[in-house]
């Protein structure tokens, strides 16, 4: 139904459904059947959601801060990757703003606070902060070249920032449980069904990160052929008037 | 004679705004030109595309023999742009202001007091903060900065704005006897009359091209 | 389920705010295309 | 090469001068910084009304003060530029963006440092904070480290902010989240050094620290970002 007349083809429609059905085997092994945890009880299945969107936002402005390198290095400058800069690093933020409200919702339950001041809450919090700046820099105005030099280099920054602002919020105060799977010690105990279920998550959400990137660069590239197309259309006027 | 400016097919944006839109200009060492056209033609942007400070988008130009679209970083510090503003620090004296000035570039005491003396600021408009200065002593003062900068291609947007008649005579002294000291003034006016008896040659510019 | 509401609260909140999300994307790119010519959309 | 590093510097030294001068002549930060500084000292201590919280947390307002004054410095910096298109003329003039930044962020940590110092003053008087001789030794380094953290980090975000004309609310947005760590570090090497809550001088030095490495890290970082950032 689609054809060609949206921001889509054959390979990002294959990826979509994919990606629907991952989804909703993830529902399924992640609400129904998994087990409940020993210690969190029930509360371990919104690990599932959390941690896949949390994850998603760190790759997502991984790639804001590669791409932006990437065209401040090369030297011809293409746009193109300081769309998909742009478009990143907005579901970036989608992303991190999701697993904000996740992330004190399951705090209420095992802490009994919406809110604590642990690193890991603040500094994400920071995070959040840093790149909605990000893309009200983006927003400022100007050529499609200056929006990109600018944007590139304060994603540059925030590269630098983030370890710095985590590293001293770390220092501050460290109260947190440790990473579930990374750390042995943890409170959380996973058992097959629940590695494959967090697994299986990172793997959807991933994918549902690369499928909405590429729709989004491109909805990008349109709106800068537009202003461009505007351009021309501008510049005929202006011919017009002169020699009116 | 040698060409300090070559420009064909320029276009230039202003946000999504095309100033410019395909202009063609030649300008030759030693000469006064009148960019002439009503307001909002592009004359502004034009003189700041020759400064280096607007970027090109489409065509190509040279000013100084330096490449616009590749290299217009370079042709900065040998030009001198004096826009609507005079480019002053409003809360120091005028001689506080060239002596800033002379300090970015290694000037002398001796050039400043030149440039003082080419300009008519004598001791006590020295003192005088930018602030309280008329339209006219702050052109002047800008002017001289301009000298202390050792501009060699003067762009100069409205210099007569905001002066009366005398300060208008004066100001076309002093650019007459810069340009026999070696520098090119490019000079845009909306106002036909008060600036042709000034200049060596004139260009008509609308709506965002040069006729 | 202990605690049904928010754990179905937290899956609902981050589908239905992903799910906006990307109708915006596709709706607004298939708002661009109707008027785009075959070069401004070189994956087709 | 080694003329050009003698050029830059001689723009840095010139654009710092500059800049402390036209605050000579304006007195903007005498007249009106400080007292709006020191008139939030005061209202901190009415709102918190209670000697022991006073003391306790005065380190921390010493330096919530300076960052809401700092932005104030900031933008008065950058105004100055716009104000008849300074800034403008030293980019045609093709100064180096590099030694600008250098410059400027001096003569912001110049004046930053007095408003520190000035602030930790008024804690001292109004908030009854005592210092041992070390831990006023260790506060001085405290705000040295962190005033070259904050004037170079301050600068290269408020040019940004600067460029784009009319926003002037974006640089809190941007410039906050940055300096965290330095609200951090500070706040706790200045409770060291005042002995705030009980705890000792020798607690702080790791938070100053802290605050070196972010100092290094913006200034070599602002000198090769600021131009890009506020080139047109």
């Amino acid at each position: 139904m689609a054809g060609q007349s949206g921001t889509g083809t054959s390979a990002t429609r294959r990826l979509g459904v994919l990606v629907i059905l991952m989804l909703a085997a993830l529902a399924l092994c992640g609400l129904w059947f998994s087990a409940e945890d020993v210690v969190q009880g029930s509360t371990v299945r919104m690990m599932y959601i959390h941690v896949p969107s949390i994850w998603t936002a760190y790759i997502a402005f991984g790639l804001t801060g590669l791409c932006s390198a990437i065209y401040l290095s090369g030297k011809n400058r293409s746009l193109a990757w300081d769309r998909v800069a742009g478009a990143s690093g907005e579901i970036g933020v989608l992303f991190v703003a999701v697993s904000l409200v996740t992330g004190s919702m399951w705090g209420r339950l095992t802490w009994g606070t919406y809110w604590v001041w642990d690193a890991r809450l603040t500094s994400t919090a920071f995070l959040f902060i840093t790149y909605v700046g990000y893309l009200a820099v983006r927003q400022l105005g100007g050529t499609h070249r200056q929006r990109a030099r600018r944007s590139s280099v304060l994603a540059l920054l925030a590269i630098l920032e983030i370890p710095l602002v985590h590293f001293s919020v770390t220092l501050w105060r460290s109260l947190h449980q440790d990473a579930s799977v990374a750390n042995p010690n943890a409170k959380v105990e996973l058992d097959g069904l629940m590695l494959f279920s967090l697994f299986l998550g990172l793997v959807a959400f991933t994918l549902l990160f690369v499928w909405l990137v590429l729709h989004r660069q491109r909805t990008m590239m349109l709106e800068d052929a537009f202003s461009d197309r505007g351009l021309d259309v501008a510049i005929t006027a202006r011919r017009n008037e002169a020699g009116a | 004679m040698d060409t300090v400016i070559e420009l064909s097919g320029v276009v230039a944006v202003l946000g999504q705004f095309p100033a410019l839109a395909g202009v063609d200009l030649s300008v030759q060492r030693g000469e006064i030109v009148l960019l002439q056209g009503p307001k909002g033609a592009g004359k502004t942007s034009l003189l700041r595309v020759c400064a280096g400070l607007m970027p090109i988008e489409r065509g190509s130009g040279h000013v100084l023999g330096i490449d616009l679209a590749t290299n217009r970083e370079a042709i900065r510090s040998r030009v001198g742009l004096l826009g609507h503003a005079n480019g002053l620090y409003l809360d120091l004296t005028v001689m506080q202001n060239l002596q800033f000035w002379a300090s970015t570039v290694a000037a002398t005491e001796s050039e400043v007091s030149a440039a003082m003396a080419t300009m008519r600021i004598d001791g006590r408009l020295a003192g005088v903060r930018a602030s309280q200065l008329s339209a006219g002593q702050r052109r002047r003062c800008a002017l001289a900065s301009l000298i202390v900068r050792r501009a060699e291609i003067w762009l100069l947007d409205e210099p007569h704005a905001g002066l009366d008649a005398a300060g208008r005579d004066e100001l076309d002294a002093l650019l007459r006897s810069a340009v026999s000291s070696g520098a090119t003034v490019v000079l845009a006016s909306h106002e036909r009359d008060r600036a042709l008896g000034l200049a060596t040659r004139t260009v008509t510019i609308d709506g965002g091209g040069a006729a | 389920m202990k605690h049904a509401s928010f754990i179905f609260g937290s899956w609902g909140i981050t589908a239905v705010s992903v799910a906006v999300y990307a109708v915006w994307v596709i709706r607004r790119g298939r708002e661009l295309a109707k008027h785009a010519t075959r070069e401004e959309m070189p994956w087709t | 090469m080694n003329n050009t590093t003698i050029h830059k510097r001689r723009i840095a030294i010139a654009v710092a001068r500059k800049d402390l001068t036209i605050e000579w002549n304006s007195r903007i930060l005498v007249n009106q910084v400080a007292p709006f500084a020191a008139i939030v000292m005061v209202l901190f201590a009415f709102a918190l009304d209670n000697d022991g919280i006073l003391q306790r947390v005065a380190p921390g307002l010493v330096w919530l003060a300076t960052l809401f004054s700092m932005l104030v410095v900031i933008q008065r910096s950058f105004t100055v530029e716009s104000a008849d298109g300074a800034l403008d003329a030293l980019r045609v003039a093709g100064v180096d963006m590099g030694a600008i930044f250098v410059g400027k962020a001096i003569a912001l940590m110049v004046q930053l440092f007095v408003l520190e110092l000035m602030l930790v003053a008024t804690a001292v008087v109004l908030y009854g904070v005592e210092m041992t001789m070390v831990g006023f030794c260790e506060a001085i380094v405290t705000l040295v480290v962190a005033t070259i953290g904050l004037g170079s980090v301050g600068t290269l975000y408020g040019g940004l902010a600067a460029g784009a004309r009319g926003r002037e609310t974006l640089l809190p947005l941007l410039l906050l989240p940055v300096v965290a760590p330095v609200l951090i570090g500070a706040t706790r090497a200045t409770e060291a050094a005042f002995g705030s809550g009980g705890t000792t001088v020798s607690e702080g030095w790791p938070w100053i620290g802290l605050l070196l490495v972010f100092a290094v890290l913006f200034c070599a970082v602002g000198t090769v970002a600021f131009g890009p950032l506020v080139d047109e």
